[in-house]
């Protein structure tokens, strides 16, 4: 035969709790109440710890923020279907994922207020810090879950990335890798409609960005970001085949961003207000909290307790937050190598003179000890 | 009075009117206007097909300005920071400055690339690097960086009309921040040319970008202590304005060179050892430089002790007369 | 439906005459005598250049030089489908495509001896120097077609890759932009089988490397590339829908590098001697001298022609590249800008200097005039 | 004797021998050996579950060899040809050199980069580029370079067991070329330390990697002329050897800084600058550099008048000697 057929590759979409309610038990992952609780009590505390955020940074009492509003599930059920080695590389906007991994809220907000010191995980977990320049994570996300598969453990590596990554060259290099070599890697890409003012549409010219796992030998399925149970199925599968040396997958959440892009950004300039309201209607949390009501794994008075309990608690965080010391300007120095070289002793010595002066000319206060190894 | 940023969209403006030629194309820079708004209405008034919003890939970025250059448009490429301009060395590096002599003199590459730079403005991790040294090291282009709303319009119509491809630094801290007096008709700013942002006697500080300004302020408090400065605003780093550098440093015989990058291996290396070789006759003292750490770059609660500020710049002048004095 | 299909997608093959002669004369495009008789001395041209170009290697005449043996279908033919405004941008293997478009010869050699002269391409030509830097030339054609298509022309870009070169992030980016955009850019993979050293297998575990273009929304086919027939039929659809507005094309035409690598390598280090073998088989040329014989293009007196008359261009096309004068070091000052910056032009200076020292000690002998333009 | 490849891949081997978290990945390294054979061996010897042939995209080699260092491995990476290095430098930029201070400390990254550096071996384009100052000007990482098969040695296994990461800039031309005793045994050369490749007394030449030996060829023509020169070997760029530089320099009062590398924006400014900020009273002349030219480095039947050859090194350190003689 002249014209053959030698590939065919189907692409599919998960969805297991529609927005209008619909619940599909034979697909539904069979989890215990107490996880179910754990991810609408973890996707609680982030959508009020999101608004919270939002407002200290009006207030000036925080840098520029990037929202989370409607990326819940994208951002929480994932981080809650691993293992605490078992790698995580969140984007910039996911505080959702490290907070469903245990990190305290104070040290985001802490990061987000410019002070270097909110970066602090978990200490035994494999919480990998984010990559302000959106992808370049995805390679070293690959050679994580290389190296696990190298020294013969199970972990995986769960890279979540934005539907604007997803056109970075790392994508194409980093799931070559993992094809070639049947890595634990999880490309979990958030698509949530935009990048900044970018639409999906003009961002990629494909039917779906799940499909382009076919391209390298991958595992690939679109899935209902906004369903809680839809995702956890679909990472945990994902997360499975990983560890059992089946390869690498790519899952696409079709979520979307309600909010703009970061506080600095505003939406109504290029996105209409109807495609907001729209989504709205999808809402991951309200689904969620519907189909628990239910279930009756939820009752009105556990969720008035839940959101009451997620409020003081992202009260305490904030004021932990602002409870730091200021950062002394001398902890910049600090880590940046197993032993600092003669030039830059020599220019943290300089600052340190610098701070003198300002301090003798009182330019500015006191300052904390420095943090952290030098030299 | 117009702002900085005005500067740049007005250039944009005008090079655009001047010639349909003239492409641009990026990250956010269509209907969103930038993230800064610096191409804010140009969209506009010049439509979707010469003003794109680019898919989130600087090296595509890059490869297509190369591309649509060699069929003999100008395009004029936005990376969204000069912190994610990394991926485009591949281009830069390999291609910008090499495709003239390799194919002969037969192709060559009219295009500008914006790159945002520089820090203090408050802005997430990444956003406010200084990388111009790895672009002043390529052989073959062209790198700019205005520091007045007048030269931000000239020198990015000269950028535009060069036939070799140009970078163009935009000190960010700057768009909204200094003002100035913008002619209206379209002009353009000599490429290669320096500026005496300021006249002195006792040194010259050699600077660019957002750094002139912290220079200015430095000049204004040496001038209490009785010490004059000159300021130069190298507005081209390369090819470097060595006729105006040197003459300046001929006259005041002592010079500081400030910028906002990691010091080690910096631009600011090339212009000392270029004043150490022509002029060290005449040097009173060493060359000083005054730059950033050579540390990463710290989130900005304390970006303002890693970043030269006018303090640093007036210890950095005063080490250059001190050494004169100790020599005396 | 909890589990919907959202995209499905197939990638054929196409071979109209096959290594054991069949030929699938449905599929066939229709070409004049002229074109097969064209086609087929062009490709016996580029065989017997890539063999004296070896020979010239080993006589110390030539530097390093990457074989074409095997690959003469996919360089030329390519080639012989597009108008002289098309751009091309061959591999630095892609001597075949060069020839095809009508350079001379003596260039491919004098660049490969190591003379930056050797870029000489017919003038009104859309050709462009291809990149050393594998891949780098990816997202340049995807400009060009950008370009092409804002001017309002119907030229395409054809850009050559290898296997290898499928897998830098320079595909990603420039088959994201194209598909978006809807350029007119065919990628053309040369599937040899070999990167260097890495086989196919080890380079991507898709089934296909055609299979990549669905995820940016592109046309995709695999081709025999041994089959002129059907690398010309793929490429000319291709051209058709780039010029039509259609969008891009991924072409994988399977082909086999059946030297070294270049004439550096030693293949025998990390291949079988069987896989060329079997190969040698399926060569482009003898197949296709097989099918103009029989459908009596050709007969055995026009073949025998075609060779000599080859082998006697060729001949000259040496003695040509050989009669050069030496290349003045002072070219190397010329066209780096349209006007050279001051310390261009003390440099030049300085190595005009050093040269005018050196011959006075005899150390090197009188030079030409230099060439190119300066300042 | 064994020459200076022989010199790498000893080092890489009793590196991988010493501790089994040394993985090496790369285009072509384990079959093959490596396109210049600088692995060869080492895949036979330690599996190809040690010694990975990865396809072909450098981007994904660095960021491989991140995230296998993040798990405690130790990677070397090799980027075949130098030349196609920028693809890396997103991560080496971004990543590399931040990693742990970003992190706190938490996360570090023990991992080498293996690159192929310089001309003069009749290589196609893009085979002879030397391109350091693009990691030297990177602050939190480390550049080596070596020039002696015993130095070869014993950098690679310092820099494959610095906790850092490290460049390790290979002279491809001295692969074969360059002769010399090595230790039988696992020994590390301390980064850092530069050393004295030949003693002299009028002028210090400060050089590295391949340049090396065409300064002590300089150096031989120098001495039939009574002109008596130092010679110190870099051997780690950055963090540079100040007091072994300096030394030197205060001996001999003069100094020229040879390499391979066009020279503006170079490493060599980084050095002429300091030297002058540092031993200004003791110089009797403006250090001169000694590069090649800002220009696309043409192919190779031109190549040996576009990298410095001795000649180039011998007018360079005339010239800091003529300087003194007008002066005096
Ligand atoms: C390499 C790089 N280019 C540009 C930016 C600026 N930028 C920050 S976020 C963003 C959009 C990201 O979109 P997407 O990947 O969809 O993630 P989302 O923000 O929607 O979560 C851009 C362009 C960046 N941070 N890094
Ligand atoms: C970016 C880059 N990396 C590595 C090399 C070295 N190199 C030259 S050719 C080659 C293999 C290319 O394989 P492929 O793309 O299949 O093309 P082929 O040589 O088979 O025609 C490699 C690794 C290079 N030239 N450029
Ligand atoms: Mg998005
Ligand atoms: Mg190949």
């Amino acid at each position: 035969m002249a014209l053959t057929t030698v590939a065919e590759h189907k692409t599919e979409y998960l969805e297991i709790l529609s927005a209008d309610g619909t619940f599909d038990a034979s697909l539904a992952p069979d989890l215990s109440k107490e996880k179910l609780l754990e991810m609408y009590t973890v996707m609680t505390q982030i959508r009020v710890f999101d608004e919270r955020a939002i407002k200290l940074q009006r207030q000036g009492r925080l840098g520029t923020y990037p929202q989370i509003l409607g990326q819940e599930v994208t951002q929480c059920i994932p981080a809650l279907c691993l293992e605490p080695k078992d790698w995580i590389l969140p984007t910039y906007r996911g505080q959702g994922s490290y907070f469903a991994r245990g990190m305290q809220m104070r040290y985001s907000l802490m990061y987000w207020g410019g002070d270097d010191r909110g970066v602090n995980y978990p200490k035994d977990n494999n919480d990998l810090m984010f990559s302000i320049p959106v992808g370049a994570h995805m390679t070293q996300a690959m050679g994580l879950a290389w190296g696990e598969k190298l020294k013969g453990t199970k972990n995986v590596a769960v890279c979540w990335i934005g539907d604007g990554a997803s056109s970075k060259g790392d994508f194409h290099e980093a799931m070559t890798f993992a094809g070639v070599h049947k890595l634990g890697l999880i490309m979990f890409i958030e698509n949530n409609g935009w990048a900044i003012s970018l639409s999906r549409e003009q961002q990629c010219a494909s039917e779906t960005l799940a499909q382009k796992g076919h391209g390298y030998g991958a595992h690939s399925i679109q899935v209902d970001g906004n369903d809680a149970l839809a995702v956890h199925k679909a990472v945990s599968e994902a997360v499975a085949r990983g560890r059992n040396g089946e390869g690498p997958t790519v899952i696409e959440a079709m979520t979307y961003r309600m909010s703009n892009h970061t506080t600095a950004d505003d939406a109504s300039r290029y996105r209409s207000n109807e495609e907001v309201e729209e989504w709205k209607k999808k809402d991951p949390l309200d689904r969620f909290r519907k189909h628990l009501l239910k279930t009756e794994v939820l009752d009105d008075d556990a969720v008035e307790k839940i959101q009451k309990e997620a409020e003081e608690y992202v009260a305490g965080e904030v004021k932990a937050y602002e409870a730091f010391d200021k950062p002394n300007p001398l902890n910049m120095f600090s880590n940046n190598s197993e032993k600092a070289p003669w030039h830059v002793i020599e220019q943290r010595a300089e600052l340190e003179e610098i701070l003198k002066e300002k301090q003798s000319r009182n330019e500015i206060p006191e300052l904390p000890a420095a943090e952290g190894r030098f030299p | 009075m117009k702002n900085f940023l005005q500067g740049i969209n007005e250039g944009l403006r005008q090079a655009m009117e001047a010639d349909d030629k003239v492409i641009l194309l990026g990250e956010d820079i269509g209907k969103n206007g930038g993230v800064f708004r610096v191409t804010d209405g140009l969209q506009k008034q010049f439509g979707d097909q010469r003003v794109f919003d680019t898919p989130l890939a600087e090296l595509g970025i890059a490869g297509a300005a190369v591309g649509m250059a060699l069929t003999g448009l100008r395009p004029v490429a936005e990376i969204q920071f000069s912190g994610f301009s990394p991926p485009i060395l591949d281009q830069v590096i390999c291609h910008f400055g090499r495709m003239r002599n390799r194919t002969g003199g037969r192709n060559t590459l009219p295009l500008v690339v914006r790159l945002p730079q520089g820090g203090l403005i408050h802005a997430p991790e990444h956003h406010s690097e200084a990388p111009e040294a790895y672009f002043c090291h390529t052989p073959g282009i062209k790198v700019v960086m205005p520091s007045t709303p007048e030269d931000a319009k000239g020198l990015m119509i000269a950028a535009i009309e060069d036939p070799d491809p140009v970078i163009y630094f935009e000190p960010k801290r700057l768009y909204r921040l200094i003002k100035g007096e913008i002619p209206e008709e379209k002009y353009s700013t000599p490429l290669g040319k320096c500026r005496i942002a300021r006249e002195g006697t006792d040194c010259t500080v050699i600077t660019w970008g957002a750094m002139v300004h912290t220079s200015l302020k430095a000049a204004a408090e040496l001038e209490k202590e009785g010490v004059s400065i000159e300021i130069i605003d190298l507005r081209t780093l390369t090819p470097l304005d060595i006729d105006g550098v040197l003459a300046s440093v001929k006259k005041t015989g002592r010079a500081v060179v400030a910028h906002e990058a990691p010091n080690t291996g910096s631009w600011a290396a090339e212009v000392s050892s270029l004043i150490h070789e022509r002029a060290f006759d005449v040097l009173k003292a060493p060359v000083q430089r005054v730059g950033s750490w050579d540390i990463r770059q710290p989130l900005f609660k304390t970006e303002h002790f890693y970043i030269p500020d006018a303090h640093r710049v007036v210890r950095g002048v005063n080490k250059t007369l001190s050494r004169d004095k100790a020599a005396a």
